[in-house]
């Protein structure tokens, strides 16, 4: 099974991976360590931070056991601006 | 118990949103509101050119209708309204409206400085200014962490 | 930094004065607001037919003026706005308008909470409500004096 | 000397002395005691009671020692009303 996932950039990341959204094809279900690898390092770097969050098809979610499947919203959502 | 809770993309009159909010709670007694508008000039005094807010569609507003539950089951109020822009905005518009209704004026206080200190810290906006016609993001500050503290402070000693 | 501080005889309008209150001071990112109208009930349930505040010339509008004063000194605020209604007053009607104007919201906060307490339970007000036909003046309340404390324990802690 | 002093009364001690003002003839200089036994009780009673504070002339003053001149304004005011 493959297909594409929508990478969605906030905030100061959509200037570091110079788009606010990206479409990225898998071949198959991909663990949040596949999607980075299958992106160049300054665009991967960023997103690696802990700091920023994951929202999957608009529910956030742990780094951790992530699994993206075909047709998926994975949005990445650094620290919020404050006050 | 009416609450309203909009995430704008276009201008609003503060003005003319407190005014039907008052009107429309005849049994409260006071009205606590915060009004958040873009400032002229930044902290380092430079002229602010314009900010931009930018959220995401499928967080930023549950988010905020979570916060004014949250708001609601904390104090008693007869009415709460929690309005925010998203977009580009330029010096004098209004960024943020919150205001808090109630027989108690203790409880307005309270319900409107919890809902700023929340909405400022934990809503999924990321901000940038723009000045001296660069962009620049708007980092989380420390007094926000600070700001939140003291509600969880409250938490324990209810 | 611009205070205005107004003892008004007849009905004003709050949206109106916060409008101009905003734009007079468009270095301040934040206002916070009290408004404190005539509810349509009083505490019993009964309906309110009017409100009449009865002030006392000499001491009323100078001993607000040192309240603007004090609040001033307290807090870093850009802009402060108190305006206070006397005579007869019918439900809906306001009758206390507080606005502090800030570079930080938590000033904005504090001064028009500190205001109101003491504008509430220090000012020189007489009050007395109709309903049922009959007027009946209304007493200090005991809430007023735990209101005034929390202040108190805060100059000790500075 | 002889002459008037204007008695103002705020609050509920209007209602209860009647009028909102009273214009007292004065035999010469005169204590808050002299006052109040000038006055009907009924009237005097309410105004005896210490919580009720006293303006000279527009600045509030002590009862102690308090000494009221011809062409002087006593006002009485009660406890404000609070929140």
């Amino acid at each position: 099974m493959t297909g594409s996932v929508r990478l969605v950039f906030l905030g100061r990341l959509a200037d570091q991976c110079g788009a606010g959204e990206l479409v990225l094809e898998l071949s198959g279900l991909s663990t949040l360590d596949d999607i980075l690898l299958g992106l160049p390092t300054p665009l991967a770097e960023p997103l690696a931070d802990p700091r920023v969050k994951l929202a999957l098809n608009g529910m956030l979610v742990p780094r951790e056991g992530l699994v993206v499947d075909a047709g998926d919203e994975l949005a990445f959502l650094p620290p919020v601006s404050g006050g | 118990m009416a609450t309203t809770v909009r995430l704008l993309l276009e201008p609003f009159d503060p003005a003319a949103e407190l005014s039907s909010f008052s009107k429309a709670h005849p049994a409260a007694g006071g009205f606590v509101s915060f009004l958040g508008q873009v400032r002229a000039s930044e902290s380092g005094g430079s002229a602010v050119e314009a900010l931009e807010l930018t959220h995401y569609e499928p967080l930023t507003l549950p988010g905020m209708q979570a916060l004014a539950d949250e708001v609601l089951s904390r104090w008693g109020l007869d009415g709460l309204l929690i309005l925010h822009r998203a977009g580009v905005m330029v010096p004098g518009d209004p960024i943020v409206l919150v205001a808090a209704a109630a027989r108690h004026r203790r409880d307005a206080f309270a319900a409107a400085d919890f809902a700023m200190d929340h909405l400022k810290s934990q809503s999924w906006f990321w901000k940038r200014e723009k000045a001296g016609g660069a962009w620049r993001w708007i980092e989380p500050r420390e007094e926000d962490h600070s700001d939140l503290a003291r509600w969880e402070l409250s938490e324990t000693g209810n």
